[in-house]
């Protein structure tokens, strides 16, 4: 949870991913959409910004044997390359897949970062700008499809929750097992405030939490909001 | 000698408290969720998430959502119920060596009387802060807390089966704060806590849908301390004995002070420790710099301190 | 030929606007002090300041104070008085080429009555908007708006004296809005405005004093519009068919949108045109931008429009 | 009036006097105070600022034959060093002095620009660190007692409203005009919120506003909040 020095409006922090660690500190990548997040872009190099974290748990570690396919919608990029990363450097030599979808190829960052870890990037945007034309489950499935043996093959995907939702019933289909980084309004971070509760697909309550249970979660165990 | 530190502690109700700075229900989990930010046997009490006698599991998503300067939520009072609080959350509690305030609800008078009891028989549960903010099921959504009769009434019924200190936890949705206090005073209450939040919507224009899945719910923080201030200033002038826990957006030691000066003898910091979860410890520094600044010595100096008021 | 531009024009109460957009009584003077920042015909209408029977010179220093995301006022209702207004201030209005909607208020019925008698009779003025949260003197300084027995009987004697569209403007410092609401219609009001500012305070902690001479104020801007939007959802779920005027803390084109949805007709503008002059004007231009991005073409599509909501 | 691109809160613009104009801008000398004036001080070069004014009636502007003593308190040196700025530039051959009193030597500012100007200075520090030890009404009582004729002379000041009652005090006892540029709350600069209102000494009402009637007015006139 990351919050400036902004006095009392806005008044909660933002929650956001570590796109990678650097001496010390670590490195966000964060999307103006809103108050909070432009406040981000109009700081002054070297502004103190507060910082609570990490939070919550993030996902498995790569494991040899493992292949796994990321599938990041927007700056949900940023946990799946850290995963990647994280990959590269251990050299846990396990291929690796990256869909990355986009509405136009201006909101595909990073691609020089992505290259570096050596994934394999199926790119997609929305307006055809770059890579296929149409939405990034679109690449995931035709790969799916032509894959013969899905054994070991995992989906880790983070984005935008309706975006999930379609990379959840992908995941259904071909049975492949599938971790989900959910969105959703965080206030506290910490499991105090219980406005980030997620239902549970057997039903069960009381309910799980974004910030410490998650954000990611198996898809087979949560309902993404 | 070096001068002796200014001193903090108050007596609220019978309950011996190390500092005026209380943590508010719901905003403040049962407490181990902060232990890694502060100490907290440096608070003078915590109020717990409201417990009802079963568990809940609470609304539907979003349940949050912030405003100008504040937050409006619905979390719909989701808690581990009595028992589960017994177990779960009270050993912690007990241990951490501060003053146990449950906040407790119900859906109908006999929960109500149901959870006080079964927390009037809990050793480690220091005093009991009844929340009367609940939607009345039966009276068609009216909150329980908005009719002095029907307040006092509830308050009556929950002080026979409790010998604790019972704080009522007062609702500002209301025409007539001071009428609300007065009820639960002739109830049988040992004190108040002033105020819980103020109900309210938002809407997402471009969706056309409310933000808060139930359209309605309480806003809290900053933005609402100027009308809890009032509040409290109403009730300790009509009722200058009555002890009141101040509540409402703040933030920064002295918006303590204010609290205090209007005639609170704690306060409970809410929302501030989303923001930040050692908010309360920031806070606690903040009034003790105020005090010495000022050349306070001891903060029930500042109760009740206004001066020129009307 | 290009398409045609979006529709802002609505009926309220029988006046017909160019725009849903009004400014709020108390935050733009008579008009002319914010001639230079914009042009007042584009104005949906101009609530004036409140007028009393008689000149009032209102209240001692300080009046105003600011608080997180808004402001407490207490100018105690300072205003030329109705001749005044008549002679002084009406002709410049007059020309503007908008709707003039003088707020009113006094401090007896007979005030009330007098005020809306004379305003009734004087031509330019367009509608009457009356003002009910002024304390009444024989009731201890109980606000005249909060009990809807004493509101309706004196919407009823002021719309036995006025043929125009009167405009009951509601307290925010109450129970039940609705309860009020309907006590209006029932005096025979033709709208509602909601809501009018909270009852608040602020303290200096420092001179221990508050930091309004009159200690109670009335709190404004954006911190209070999570709670106004409530108060008109409330009102239009329960009276459809009223014509409410939204007001609260409305800064941006899309709090307009959101007060529409809603269900207010009109919004007014208040507390933003002291952060801005030109505050209504840029609004204006955001809520043709938002319904341009929405595709909405009328903006009288979107009174009412929300869906989902409980 | 002036505002930063602060969004909600803080809410409203502050009151500024102008230091002096410099083409096509202004400065202002501003002292951080409160959350307003800490968040200029924290606003990067450049910052977008929004600017309402000039808004209400200055100090007379000099004239030849009067002889100006400027009592200046704090930041309330702002409007008086334009006026000692435009004497020197209208070459208007007046003396005129400049009362500049502070709580100790740093609050002491802009020095160099007023001997610039060529005013003769009485300067005032309450710890005694620089000029005269106590007020700066000390200062200015021991320079009209010594003055036998007074015609002619009058005084200018600006500063806490509480160093103002006293010059204002000084200036009837010894029977000098006086002008005094009011302090106080104000929200809209334009004469709509009637937040600034100042009674008048006469008792008379509606009030004079602050903002568009003053911030300077005779001391005689109204009645120092
Ligand atoms: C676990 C987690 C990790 C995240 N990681 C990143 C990241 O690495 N980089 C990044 O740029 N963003 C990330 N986000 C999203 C980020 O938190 C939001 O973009 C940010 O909170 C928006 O703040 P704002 O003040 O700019 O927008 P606001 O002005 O608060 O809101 C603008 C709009 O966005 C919506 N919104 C606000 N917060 C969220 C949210 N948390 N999720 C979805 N919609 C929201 C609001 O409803 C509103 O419609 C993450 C969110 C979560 C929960
Ligand atoms: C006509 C006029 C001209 C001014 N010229 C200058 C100038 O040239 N340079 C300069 O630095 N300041 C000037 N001021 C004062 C300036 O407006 C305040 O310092 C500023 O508004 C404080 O804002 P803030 O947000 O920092 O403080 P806040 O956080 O709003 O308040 C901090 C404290 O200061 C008090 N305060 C706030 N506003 C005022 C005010 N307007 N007058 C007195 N006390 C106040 C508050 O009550 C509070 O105790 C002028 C004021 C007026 C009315
Ligand atoms: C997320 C959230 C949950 C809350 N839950 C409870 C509750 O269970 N019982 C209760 O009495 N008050 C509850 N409150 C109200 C707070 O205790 C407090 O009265 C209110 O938030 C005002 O204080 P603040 O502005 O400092 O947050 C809750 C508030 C928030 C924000
Ligand atoms: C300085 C000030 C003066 C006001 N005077 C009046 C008034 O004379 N009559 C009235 O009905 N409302 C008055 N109001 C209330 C506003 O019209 C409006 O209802 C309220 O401020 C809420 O809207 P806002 O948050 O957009 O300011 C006043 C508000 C302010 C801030
Ligand atoms: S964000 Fe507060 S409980 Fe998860
Ligand atoms: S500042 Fe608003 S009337 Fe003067």
């Amino acid at each position: 949870m990351v919050r400036g020095e902004w006095g009392r409006d806005p008044l909660l922090p933002r929650a956001f991913s570590i796109l990678r660690t650097v001496d010390g500190g670590c490195e966000l990548l964060v999307k103006a959409i809103g108050r909070g997040t432009r406040l981000f872009e109009l700081a002054q190099p070297g502004a103190p910004l507060s910082v609570l974290g990490p939070l919550g748990k993030p996902f498995a570690a790569p494991e040899p044997g493992r292949t796994d396919l990321l599938v990041a919608g927007g700056v949900g990029l940023a946990p799946l390359l850290w995963h990647a990363e994280v990959a590269a450097k251990t050299s846990c030599a396990t291929p690796m897949h990256l869909f990355y979808g986009a509405r136009t190829h201006e909101d595909l960052v990073l691609l020089d970062d992505i290259a570096r870890t050596g994934v394999m990037q199926h790119l997609a945007t929305e307006d055809g700008s770059r890579g296929l034309h149409g939405r990034v489950t679109i690449a995931l499935e035709q790969h799916l499809a032509t894959k013969s043996d899905r054994a070991g093959t995992t989906i880790l995907t983070c984005g935008p929750n309706a975006m999930m939702r379609a990379v959840v019933d992908i995941a259904r289909k071909y049975e492949v097992p599938c971790l989900v980084s959910v969105e959703g309004e965080m206030a506290c971070g910490i499991g105090a405030c219980l406005g980030c509760a997620l239902p549970l697909t057997d039903g069960s309550r009381p309910f799980a939490y974004a910030c410490v249970d998650g954000p990611v979660f198996d898809a087979a165990r949560v309902v993404i909001p | 000698m070096s001068e002796p530190a200014e001193r903090l502690a108050v007596r609220f109700a019978g309950l011996d408290c190390v500092s005026p700075i209380w943590t508010a229900s719901g905003t403040f989990g049962y407490g181990q969720e902060f232990a890694p930010y502060l100490d907290l046997s440096d608070l003078g009490g915590i109020c717990t998430k409201g417990i009802s006698p079963k568990p809940r599991g609470g609304n539907p998503l979003p349940r949050i959502c912030e405003t100008a300067s504040g937050m409006i939520n619905s979390i719909g009072l989701e808690n581990v119920g009595v028992e589960g609080f017994r177990e779960k959350k009270l050993p912690f509690l007990k241990a951490s060596g501060t003053r146990v305030v449950v906040n407790f609800f119900g859906e109908t008078f006999d929960d109500y009387v149901a959870c006080g009891a079964a927390l009037d028989a809990m050793d480690g549960v220091h005093a009991l802060e009844m929340n009367v903010s609940c939607p009345n099921i039966k009276k068609g959504g009216v909150e329980y807390g908005t009719d002095p009769a029907v307040l006092q009434d509830l308050v009556r019924q929950c002080r026979a089966v409790t010998k604790k200190p019972l704080i009522i936890k007062l609702t500002p949705n209301c025409t007539d704060i001071v009428a609300l206090a007065r009820a639960s005073m002739e109830g049988g209450a040992d004190g108040l806590s002033v105020i819980n939040t103020i109900s309210a919507m938002a809407i997402d224009a471009r969706r056309r849908r409310p933000r808060i899945a139930t359209t309605f719910g309480g806003l809290s923080g900053p933005a609402i301390k100027p009308i809890a201030l009032r509040m409290v200033y109403q009730v300790h002038r009509a009722l200058p004995d009555v002890p009141i826990s101040g509540i409402g957006g703040i933030a920064t030691g002295e918006d303590v002070a204010e609290f205090l000066l209007a005639g609170a003898t704690t306060v409970q910091v809410g929302t501030q420790s989303f923001a930040e979860p050692h908010a309360a410890r920031r806070i606690h520094g903040e009034l003790v710099q105020f005090m010495r600044d000022e050349k306070i010595s001891d903060v029930r100096e500042l109760i009740g301190g206004l001066q020129g008021g009307r």
